[in-house]
C-alpha cells in the first residue's frame, strides 16, 4: 500500500515536471524561433500564460460526446507514456510504472491519443478537421515504420524490450547507443521529426491549408487540455529518446540538458523548412529513414 | 507607329465601312462602331492583326444622352499600339454581345458591368452576383443612383462628420483621457 | 446414443424443422431456429467431454468423431459467435424474404463447422467441409442474381481448395490406407520427401482458400460483403477460422515433421504478412463498409496465418488468441454494419454520416471493436498483437514484424474511416429519422464488446484453454512462461502487467472526463455540427460538409505503386479474362443451389468409388 | 440532395487566403474538383465615390485600390489624368516617380516572399523579408510622410522633393537588402522541399496565358517576355538599363524565380535613378482643385505594377470631377477565372501557394 | 468552486493577467488595415512579445481585429465569426473607417460606425494605423482587461436585440444558422 502511494506520488511529481518542462520547452521554442527570425519573441513562460488564458475562457463549446472526450483520450496517451518511461536512471522515485510496459506497448499506447483526437476531431463535422485527421493518420503510418525498425533493432541487439534494461546496458557499457548503434539512432531521429510535427511535417494543422486542422473547433478548455497534453507528451518522447539513445540521465539537470539538445533538432530543422505535402511526407519516411532502419536491423543481426 | 496606325485604320475600314476612326498622339487609336459589329471587329483584330491582349473593358454612363458607352481596350505586343473601341448602347434597353468566347477574361469584366450598370450580355454564363450581395435596387454605378443619399439613409452616421468639427474633446471625454499638450496646439 | 451424434441430429432435425416451421409462421421459424442453436450449444457444452469418441465404419472406411482441446477451443468461436449471430439475425433479417432458406443454411453452416471440428478423420472432415462451403455459398447467393458473379468466384476458389484437399486425401489414403488423422500424423515421417512437401501444400491450399490467404483471398471481399450481415459476422468470424483450424493442425502436426530448410513456414508466413499488408491497403481504399470489413478480415487473417506459420509457441498462442478475438470484433463489426444497414438502408460510408447521437450503443460496440481491431491497449487486440510481435522478433522474423506492423498501423486508417464514416461528422437532415437498432441486435454486440474489454486485461481466461489445446498438439505448457492471468511475458523475460495499465488508463481518463465535464471546471455546452467555423461563411443548404470522398487519397497516392493492380488482375491475365472464365463456369454451373448439391454428392461418390476401386 | 464533393471554404476568414475573398472548394480527397471564387467582401465602390469627388480628391481614394502596392495605382491615375489634360511633368518628378515605383515593387515583392513562404509553411522567410521591408517603408516615410498610403505621385508631378541626404540612405538600404536577398534565396530557392512543393504545380502554358489574358510575373513565368515598362514605356523607363526576367515552365517555381530576379532588377533601377536624378522642379502646379476642370475626353494609362498590368480609363465630361475613373487591376484576371481554372484538379494543400504565386489581390478585383 | 469573494477577486485577477498577456488574434483581414498586420507581427515590431499571436479559427481566438472599412457582405461574416468566438472576446476597430466611415462615408456598401453592429473595445485611429499605433491599441486593450472594462462581449449579450436590429437593418438577407449562446 505504501509503495502504491509512493508511486502515485512519483507519478504526480513527474506529471508536474513534464508539464512544466514541456511547456517551458515550447515557450523556449517560440523564443528561439523568434531569435532566428530576427525577433525578440515572447517570454519563455508565454505558454503558461496561454494555457492559463485558455483555461480561463468562460465559455466553451463541443459538438458531441466524442469531441468532448477527445482531449481526454489524448491525455491518456501522454500520461500513460510518461508513466511507463522512467525519468531518471536508477531513481526509485521517478520509476513510475516502467516495469509494466515495454517498447512495443509504448508504440501502441502512443497511438491511442491520435485515434482519440481523430475521433474528437471527426465529430466536429468540420471538413478541415477531417482532412487534417486523414493527413495525421497517414503521416503516422509513415513515421512509425522507421521508428518500429529502430525499436526492433534495439530489441534484437540488446535482447530486451524494457527501457530500463536498455538504460542499464548503456550505463554498464559506458557508451551511448547513439554511438554504438548509429543507424538505429538516425532512423529513430528521423522518425522523431515526424513525431514532433514541426515543419516540414506540420501537415496536420497546417494553418495556411486547413485553418488548424483537427483543432479547428477546439477552444478554451479543450485547447488547454490538448496543449498540456502535447507538452507532457513532448517531454515523454524526449525522455524516451534520451533513455534509449543517450544513456538516460542521472539527475534532472542532465535530463533537461539532454532533452533540450535533442529538442533542438526538430525545432531548428523546422524553422528553415517548408512543409511537405502528405504523400511526400509519407514517402520521405519510407525512403531514407526506413533505409537506415533496415541498416539498423541488419547491423543488429550481424554485429 | 504612325504608318502602322494608318494601315490598321485602312484595314478596318475595308472590313467595316461604318467604323469611325480617331487618331491620338503616340500609340493610341480609337474606333467607334455600332454594338452589333463589336465582336467581329475584336475577333478580326485578335486573330488577324495580332491584338491578342484585351487590356480593359469599361463602361461610361452618359445619363444626359440616355446612352451607355462601352470601351474595349486592346493591345498588340507586336505593333505596340493600343486600340480603344467605343460603342454606344441604348440606356433604356441595355444589351450587348458577350465576347468571353474571344477573351476568357472578358467574362469577369462583363459580370461586373452587368451588375454595376445592369447591361445584359447575351449568353454570358456566370453567377448572378459578383461584388454585391443581395442587392435589389438600381445598379449602383448608374449616374442616377445617389450613393450619398443611400448611405445616409441606410447606415448610421456618427455625428462629427460634418466638416471641420473638432471632435478631439468629445473623444477625450468619452474615453476619459486627457488631451496631450502636443495635440492641443494643432488646430484646423 | 453418443452425445456427438445427438448434437448432429439436433442440428439436422433443427434445420429441417426450422425450414418447415418458417413456412408455417415467422415466429415459429425464428423460435425453432434459436432453439436449435441454443439446444445444440447447450448439448455441446453440458454433455460433451473431451475424449468422447464416436467411431464407425462406412464401406469399410474407418471414421471417427471426437473432440480434442483444440477443437473445443474453436467450437467456442463457432458456437459463441453462432448463437449470438443467431440472436442478432432474428431482428436483422426481419421482413426479409426466404427466411426459411436462410435459417436452414445458417444452421447447416454451424452444423458443418462443428462437424469439421469434431471430425477426426479426413473423409468426414472433407464432407463437412463441403457442406460448409455449400451452405455458405447458398447464403452468399441469398440476395439473388445480382451477386451471382461473387458467388461464382467463391465457388470457383472453394472448388480449387476442395480439389486440392481431395487430392491430398487420396494421396494420404494411398499411402496410409486409413483416413484417420492420427494415423496420418503417426506415419507421416515415413513418407517420401516429395509427398512430405506436396501434402502440406495441397492441404494448405485447401485451408488457405477458406482463410483467405493471399493469393487465394480474391473471393473473400465479395463473399463477405454480399451475404446478409448477420451471416457475414459468422462467415468472417467463424467460417474463415476453419481454414485457420486446418492450418493449425497442418503446421503443428505435419510441418513439424519436415525439414526446416524447405521454407514452407517462411513462405506461408510471408504470404500471411503480405495478405495482411495488401488487405489493409485495399481496405483503406474501400468506400463501402462491408467491403472495408471484408478486406479487413482478409488482412486480420493474414496476421493469424503468419502466426500459425511461424509456429513457435508464442506465435501459435498469439495466432489462436487473435483468431478468437477476430471472431469477436469482426463479428461485432459486421453486426454493426448490419444494424446500420437495417436502420439507414445503406452501408456506403460516404453517404451515412453522424449517427453517433442516433445510435449510441451501436457506436460503443463499434468503438470497442475498432480499438480491439487496431490493437490499442487496454482492449484484447493489443494482447494478441503484442504476442505476435514478440513471437516474430524472438523467432528472427524481423522484416515480417515490420510488414505486420505496417499493416497494423495502416489499419488505423480504415478503422478511423469506418468510425468516422458512420458515426462522426456532420449530422445531416436525411438521417435525422434514424433510431437505435432493436435490443436483440445491440445486446450481442455489447456482449462481445464486454468480452473484448475483459480479455484485454485478463487474457489468461482465454489463453488457458488455448494452452491446453496447444499442449495437445505437442507444445510445451506456456502458462507462467509467457503469460499468467493478466501478465504477459516475452522471450526476453520482460513483462507487461495489464491490470495496473488498465487501472491507470481508467483513472487518467476519468480524471480528465471530470475535468472536461464538471461545472466546477467551467462547463461546456453542446452546439450542433452545423455551427462550425467554416471560414465565416454560412454553408448552403445542399453543400456537403462531410468529408467522405477519397478519404485517404494522399496516403493511397503514397502507396499507389503497390495498389495499381488488384490481385484479380493477375488472375484475369492468367485465365485470359476472368470474365471469360466466369462465363465458362456459368455455363457448366447454372448458379443455383441444387447444382452445388449435385456437385458435392458427385464428389462423395467419386471419393467412395476411389476408395473401393483404386485402393480397395 | 446533398452534393457528393465536400465543400471546403478557403476564406474569407482563413489564414491561407491572400485577402478578404472566398474560394468555395469542392474537394474529393485532397483533390479539388471545382473551385468557385466569391469576391465582393471589399467592394467599396471607389469608382462611384470618385465620381463625387473632384480630380484631386479622387486621387486620395485611388491609392487605396490595392493595399500592398498603392504607388502604381497613384501613378496610373495621375498619368491618365495628365494624358487627359495634356499636362506635362517635370523630369525630376518622373525620376522620383520611378524611384517610388521601384521601391514599391521591392516592398511588395518582399511581402510576397512572406506570403509564398508562409503558404508553404516556411515562416522564417516571411519574418525576415517583412521585417526588412520596414526599411523600405522607412524610406517612404521619409520621402512621403506615410508608410503605406503615400499619396505621393499626383497629377502634375510628385508631392514633395527628396529630403537632404535621402539618396545616400536609399543606396545604403539597397546595399543592405542586396545582402539579405542572398540569404532569402539560400533559404527558399536552395531548399529541396520548396522545390518539391512548387515545381510542376499550377502550370500555365503559353497559349493558355495569352488566351486567358495573364499578365505580370505569371506571364513572364510562362516564358513570354512582356513588360509594360519596355513594351509601352512610361516615365523614364526607356532610358534606364534593366532586364526583364523570363523563365520557362509556367509553374509556381518559375513565377517565384521571376519575382526573385525582379527584386534585383528593381534595386538596379533604383541605383540608376538615384545616379541620374536631374535637378529642377518636381511639380507642375495644378489649379485650385475645386476649380480645376479638365476638357471633355478620355484617356487610358497603363503601368506595370508588381502583379502585372494595371490600367486606368479616365473620362472627363468637362467638369471638375471625373465622369468615370475605371481601374483595371492586375489580379482582376488572375483572381477569378484563371484561379478557378487552375485550382481545378489541384491539391488542397496548394491553394494558398497558388494564390500567392498568382498574386491574387481581392481589393484590386473588387475596388 | 470558490465562493469566497476575496478569493474570487484573486482568481479574477489571475485570469485577467493571463487574458491580457495572451491575446490570440483571429486571422481575418477584413480591410486594408490587414497590410499593417504582417509588419506588426514580424521582426521589427514583433507583437508576439506582448503575447499577441495569430489564431486560425474563431474557436481559438480572443481578439477580432476589424482592420478597416466593413462592407455589408463582410459584416455578415464578421458577425458570424464574432459569435463563434468564445468568451471573453474583444474587438479592436482599426482605422478611421471603422469609427465613422472614413473616406468611404458616402459609399453604398460600407457601414460607417462599427460599434452599432459589434461591441468595440478599442478603436485605433489613423489611415492606416501604423504598427506602433496597433501595438498601442493592444496595450490599451490590455489596460482595459486589467481594469475589467473590456466587457464588450457581455455588453453584446446584454444588448443583443439592439445589435441584432442594427445588423438586420443593413444586412438585406439574414440567413444565419441558429446559435445557442
Amino acid at each position: 500500500m505504501e509503495s502504491l502511494l509512493y508511486s502515485i506520488l512519483g507519478v504526480l511529481v513527474s506529471l508536474i515536471l513534464a508539464f512544466t518542462v514541456g511547456m517551458t520547452y515550447m515557450g523556449l521554442s517560440r523564443k528561439i524561433t523568434a531569435r532566428i527570425q530576427n525577433r525578440i519573441g515572447p517570454p519563455f513562460y508565454q505558454n503558461f500564460i496561454d494555457a492559463m488564458k485558455l483555461y480561463s475562457k468562460s465559455t466553451g463549446i463541443h459538438h458531441g460526446v466524442m469531441h468532448h472526450l477527445g482531449p481526454a483520450f489524448i491525455m491518456v496517451t501522454s500520461v500513460m507514456s510518461l508513466m511507463i518511461i522512467p525519468i531518471l536512471n536508477d531513481s526509485a522515485f521517478f520509476t513510475n510504472m516502467n516495469f509494466h510496459g515495454d517498447l512495443i506497448f509504448l508504440l501502441y499506447i502512443m497511438t491511442f491519443g491520435p485515434l482519440g483526437m481523430a475521433l474528437g476531431a471527426g465529430q466536429t463535422g468540420n471538413p478541415n478537421s477531417a482532412i487534417g485527421v486523414t493527413r495525421g493518420l497517414s503521416q503516422m503510418v509513415g513515421f512509425e515504420i522507421p521508428w518500429v525498425m529502430a525499436i526492433i533493432a534495439l530489441m534484437i541487439r540488446y535482447d530486451t524490450s524494457s527501457i530500463v534494461d536498455i538504460m542499464n546496458i548503456q550505463a554498464d557499457a559506458g557508451r551511448w547507443i547513439m554511438f554504438s548503434s548509429p543507424f538505429t539512432f538516425i532512423a529513430a531521429l528521423l522518425a522523431m521529426l515526424g513525431m514532433f510535427r514541426y515543419s516540414p511535417f506540420d501537415i496536420v494543422g497546417a494553418p495556411t491549408e486547413l485553418a488548424s486542422g483537427p483543432m479547428s473547433e477546439n477552444g478554451g478548455k479543450y485547447l488547454f487540455t490538448m496543449m498540456s497534453s502535447s507538452s507532457i507528451f513532448a517531454f515523454a518522447k524526449l525522455t524516451l529518446y534520451v533513455n534509449l539513445f543517450m544513456g538516460g540521465a542521472d539527475n534532472l539537470l542532465v535530463l533537461i540538458i539532454k532533452t533540450f539538445a535533442l529538442y533542438m533538432v526538430p525545432l531548428l530543422y523546422g524553422t528553415v523548412s517548408p512543409r511537405y505535402r502528405t504523400e511526400q511526407a509519407v514517402r520521405y519516411f519510407w525512403g531514407w529513414p526506413s533505409f537506415f532502419g533496415l541498416l539498423a536491423i541488419l547491423y543488429a543481426v550481424f554485429f | 507607329m504612325k504608318e502602322n496606325k494608318v494601315k490598321l485604320a485602312k484595314y478596318l475600314k475595308e472590313h467595316f465601312p461604318a467604323i469611325i476612326e480617331k487618331d491620338y498622339n503616340y500609340n493610341r487609336i480609337d474606333f467607334s462602331i455600332n454594338r452589333e459589329l463589336v465582336p467581329s471587329v475584336l475577333r478580326l483584330l485578335k486573330e488577324e492583326s495580332g491584338y491578342i491582349h484585351l487590356s480593359h473593358i469599361s463602361c461610361v454612363d452618359w445619363l444626359e444622352e440616355e446612352e451607355f458607352e462601352l470601351v474595349f481596350i486592346i493591345w498588340s505586343p507586336v505593333d505596340k499600339i493600343k486600340i480603344l473601341i467605343h460603342t454606344r448602347i441604348d440606356r433604356n434597353n441595355p444589351v450587348m454581345d458577350n465576347i468571353d468566347k474571344i477573351w476568357r477574361q472578358a467574362n469577369t469584366y462583363e459580370r461586373e458591368i452587368k451588375e454595376m450598370y445592369g447591361i445584359e450580355f447575351t449568353g454570358l454564363e456566370a453567377a448572378d452576383e459578383f461584388l454585391l450581395e443581395d442587392w435589389n435596387g438600381m445598379p449602383p454605378m448608374r449616374r442616377d443612383f445617389d450613393t450619398a443619399a443611400y448611405a445616409s439613409n441606410k447606415y448610421y452616421n456618427r455625428p462629427g462628420r460634418e466638416d471641420a468639427m473638432d471632435v478631439r474633446e468629445e473623444i477625450a471625454r468619452h474615453s476619459g483621457e486627457e488631451i496631450p499638450d502636443f495635440a492641443k496646439k494643432y488646430s484646423r | 446414443m453418443n452425445s456427438i451424434v445427438i448434437i448432429f441430429l439436433i442440428f439436422l432435425a433443427g434445420a429441417v424443422l426450422t425450414y418447415i416451421g418458417q413456412r408455417l409462421s415467422n415466429i415459429l421459424g425464428s423460435s425453432l431456429f434459436l432453439l436449435t442453436i441454443f439446444a445444440a450449444t447447450a448439448q455441446f457444452y453440458l454433455r460433451v467431454n473431451t475424449g468422447d469418441i464416436f467411431s464407425f465404419s462406412l464401406n469399410g472406411l474407418e471414421m471417427e468423431w471426437g473432440i480434442t482441446p483444440i477443437s473445443w477451443l474453436f467450437s467456442l468461436i463457432v458456437l459463441g459467435l453462432g448463437s449470438m449471430a443467431a440472436v442478432y439475425s432474428i431482428s436483422a433479417m426481419k421482413a426479409k424474404e426466404r427466411l426459411g432458406y436462410f435459417y436452414f443454411n445458417f444452421i447447416m453452416g454451424i452444423f458443418s463447422m462443428m462437424g469439421i471440428l469434431l471430425s477426426r478423420d479426413l473423409v468426414s472432415f472433407f464432407i463437412f467441409w463441403e457442406i460448409m462451403t455449400w451452405s455458405s455459398y447458398m447464403i452468399v447467393i441469398y440476395e439473388g442474381r445480382s451477386v451471382q458473379k461473387v458467388g461464382i468466384k467463391y465457388f470457383l476458389f472453394s472448388a480449387i481448395g476442395a480439389y486440392a484437399m481431395l487430392m491430398a486425401i487420396v494421396i494420404i489414403y494411398s499411402q496410409v490406407h486409413s483416413v484417420l488423422i492420427e494415423d496420418l500424423v503417426y506415419s507421416f515421417s515415413s513418407f517420401t520427401l516429395a509427398y512430405k512437401i506436396w501434402l502440406p501444400i495441397l492441404l494448405l491450399t485447401g485451408f488457405g482458400v477458406k482463410a483467405g490467404m493471399m493469393p487465394l483471398h480474391v473471393w473473400a471481399p465479395g463473399a463477405y460483403s454480399h451475404s446478409p450481415m448477420a451471416y457475414s459476422s459468422l462467415f468472417s468470424g467463424a467460417l474463415s477460422k476453419m481454414g485457420v483450424y486446418g492450418m493449425v493442425l497442418v503446421f503443428s502436426m505435419l510441418i513439424t515433421q519436415i525439414p526446416e530448410h524447405l521454407l514452407i513456414r517462411e513462405v506461408i508466413a510471408w504470404l500471411g504478412a503480405l495478405t495482411a499488408a495488401i488487405g489493409t491497403l485495399w481496405a483503406i481504399a474501400q468506400d463501402d463498409a462491408k467491403k472495408l470489413l471484408a478486406y479487413s478480415s482478409v488482412a486480420q487473417l493474414g496476421y493469424i496465418i503468419t502466426g500459425v506459420a511461424v509456429g513457435t509457441e508464442l506465435a501459435m498462442l498469439a495466432a489462436i488468441f487473435l483468431a478468437v478475438l477476430h471472431a469477436l470484433f469482426k463479428g461485432t463489426l459486421f453486426m454493426v454494419v448490419g444494424a446500420i444497414e437495417k436502420q439507414t438502408g445503406t452501408t456506403n460510408l460516404t453517404e451515412v454520416t453522424g449517427l453517433i447521437r442516433k445510435m449510441p450503443w451501436t457506436f460503443i460496440a463499434a468503438l470497442m471493436s475498432i480499438i480491439a481491431l487496431a490493437g490499442i491497449p487496454p482492449l484484447g487486440g493489443f494482447v494478441g498483437k503484442w504476442m505476435l510481435y514478440e513471437a516474430l522478433i524472438a523467432s528472427d522474423h524481423y522484416i515480417l514484424v515490420v510488414l505486420i506492423f505496417f499493416a497494423s498501423t495502416a489499419g488505423f486508417l480504415y478503422c478511423y474511416k469506418f468510425l468516422f464514416g458512420f458515426f462522426l461528422g456532420q449530422e445531416e437532415k436525411e438521417w435525422a429519422h434514424v433510431k437505435e437498432a432493436p435490443a436483440t441486435m445491440v445486446v450481442p454486440m455489447l456482449i462481445f464488446s464486454v468480452l473484448l474489454f475483459v480479455l484485454g486485461t485478463f487474457p489468461g481466461l482465454l489463453l488457458k484453454p488455448i494452452d491446453i489445446g496447444m499442449q495437445e498438439l505437442g507444445y510445451a505448457a506456456s502458462e507462467g512462461h509467457y503469460w499468467t492471468m493478466s501478465v504477459l511475458f516475452n522471450e526476453y523475460g520482460n513483462a507487461i502487467m495489464l491490470q495496473p495499465i488498465l487501472y491507470a488508463i481508467i483513472a487518467i481518463f476519468l480524471f480528465f472526463l471530470v475535468f472536461l465535464t464538471a461545472k466546477a471546471f467551467k462547463g461546456t455546452r453542446y452546439v450542433s455540427t452545423k455551427d462550425i467555423s467554416s471560414s465565416g461563411e454560412v454553408p448552403g443548404e445542399f453543400e456537403n460538409l462531410s468529408f467522405k470522398e477519397n478519404f485517404f487519397q494522399p496516403f493511397l497516392r503514397a502507396v499507389e505503386p503497390v495498389m495499381k493492380r488488384q490481385i484479380d488482375w493477375y488472375y484475369t491475365l492468367v485465365g485470359n479474362g476472368m470474365e471469360a472464365l466466369f462465363n465458362f463456369v456459368r455455363r457448366v454451373y447454372t448458379g443455383n443451389g441444387q447444382t452445388y448439391a449435385i456437385y458435392a454428392i458427385v464428389f462423395l461418390v467419386i471419393l467412395l468409388l476411389l476408395k473401393s476401386n483404386l485402393f480397395g | 440532395m446533398r452534393e457528393k464533393a465536400t465543400t471546403l471554404y478557403i476564406g474569407p476568414q482563413h489564414p491561407g487566403i491572400t485577402g478578404n475573398m472566398m474560394i468555395r472548394l469542392k474537394v474529393e480527397g485532397d483533390t479539388i474538383v471545382k473551385a468557385i471564387t466569391e469576391v465582393g467582401y471589399l467592394h467599396r465602390s471607389f469608382e462611384k465615390l470618385a465620381e463625387r469627388r473632384n480630380w484631386l480628391q479622387a486621387f486620395t481614394l485611388m491609392c487605396r485600390f490595392c493595399v500592398p502596392e498603392p504607388d502604381p495605382v497613384e501613378e496610373t491615375y495621375s498619368r491618365a489624368v495628365e494624358l487627359l489634360e495634356g499636362r506635362s511633368v517635370p523630369d525630376r518628378a518622373k525620376f522620383l516617380r520611378v524611384l517610388v515605383l521601384e521601391l514599391a515593387r521591392i516592398s511588395s515583392q518582399l511581402l510576397w516572399y512572406g506570403g509564398q513562404g508562409a503558404s508553404l509553411g516556411l515562416y522564417t522567410i516571411g519574418q525576415w523579408s517583412v521585417g526588412d521591408r520596414n526599411y523600405i517603408l522607412d524610406l517612404f516615410e521619409e520621402l512621403t510622410g506615410a508608410r503605406v498610403y503615400h499619396m505621393y505621385i499626383w497629377p502634375g508631378g510628385v508631392r514633395r522633393d527628396m529630403p537632404e541626404g535621402f539618396e545616400k540612405r536609399v543606396l545604403k538600404t539597397m546595399d543592405y537588402l542586396e545582402g539579405r536577398l542572398d540569404e532569402y534565396e539560400a533559404l527558399m530557392f536552395d531548399n529541396a522541399i520548396f522545390k518539391k512543393r512548387t515545381q510542376g504545380i499550377a502550370i500555365i502554358d503559353k497559349e493558355k496565358a495569352i488566351e486567358w489574358g495573364v499578365v505580370g510575373p505569371p506571364l513572364r513565368g510562362c516564358g513570354i517576355k512582356s513588360d509594360i515598362r519596355i513594351d509601352d514605356p512610361y516615365e523614364v523607363y526607356e532610358h534606364l538599363d534593366f532586364e526583364i526576367p523570363v523563365y520557362e515552365g509556367g509553374d509556381i517555381w518559375a513565377r517565384a524565380l521571376v519575382r526573385r530576379d525582379e527584386i534585383r532588377q528593381s534595386i538596379r533601377i533604383v541605383r540608376q535613378v538615384i545616379k541620374e536624378m536631374p535637378g529642377g522642379s518636381y511639380y507642375n502646379k495644378v489649379p485650385n482643385p475645386q476649380k480645376w476642370t479638365i476638357q471633355k475626353g478620355d484617356a487610358y494609362a497603363r503601368t506595370e505594377a508588381v502583379r502585372g498590368e494595371i490600367g486606368f480609363y479616365v473620362v472627363s465630361d468637362g467638369s471638375n470631377h471625373p465622369r468615370r475613373a475605371h481601374m483595371r487591376g492586375a489580379a482582376y484576371v488572375h483572381g477569378i477565372t484563371l484561379l478557378e481554372d487552375i485550382l481545378k484538379g489541384a491539391n488542397v494543400a496548394d491553394v494558398s501557394s497558388i494564390m500567392n504565386s498568382l498574386g491574387t489581390c481581392p481589393p484590386e478585383i473588387e475596388r | 468552486m470558490i465562493n469566497d469573494k476575496n478569493s474570487q477577486k484573486i482568481v479574477d485577477h489571475i485570469h485577467n493577467f493571463a487574458r491580457k498577456h495572451s491575446l490570440w488574434v483571429l486571422a481575418y483581414g477584413t480591410g486594408c488595415g490587414a497590410i499593417e498586420i504582417p509588419p506588426t507581427m514580424t521582426s521589427r515590431y514583433d507583437a508576439e512579445r506582448l503575447g499577441v499571436r495569430g489564431a486560425a479559427t474563431p474557436r481559438q481566438a480572443d481578439l477580432l481585429l476589424i482592420t478597416g472599412y466593413l462592407t455589408t457582405k463582410t459584416l455578415k461574416r464578421v458577425i458570424r465569426v464574432y459569435e463563434q468566438m468564445q468568451d471573453p472576446k474583444y474587438v479592436i476597430g482599426f482605422g478611421s473607417c471603422t469609427i465613422n466611415g472614413g473616406m468611404y462615408y458616402d459609399s453604398y456598401n460600407t457601414i460607417n460606425a462599427l460599434d452599432r453592429y459589434l461591441p468595440v473595445d478599442v478603436y485605433i485611429n489613423g489611415c492606416m494605423p501604423r504598427p506602433e499605433a496597433v501595438i498601442a491599441g493592444f496595450t490599451k486593450l490590455q489596460e482595459l482587461i486589467t481594469a475589467g472594462k473590456a466587457d464588450g462581449a457581455a455588453k453584446y449579450k446584454e444588448k443583443l436585440e439592439w445589435y441584432r436590429k442594427n445588423q438586420k437593418n443593413v444586412i438585406p438577407n439574414w440567413t444565419m444558422p441558429e446559435y445557442n449562446w
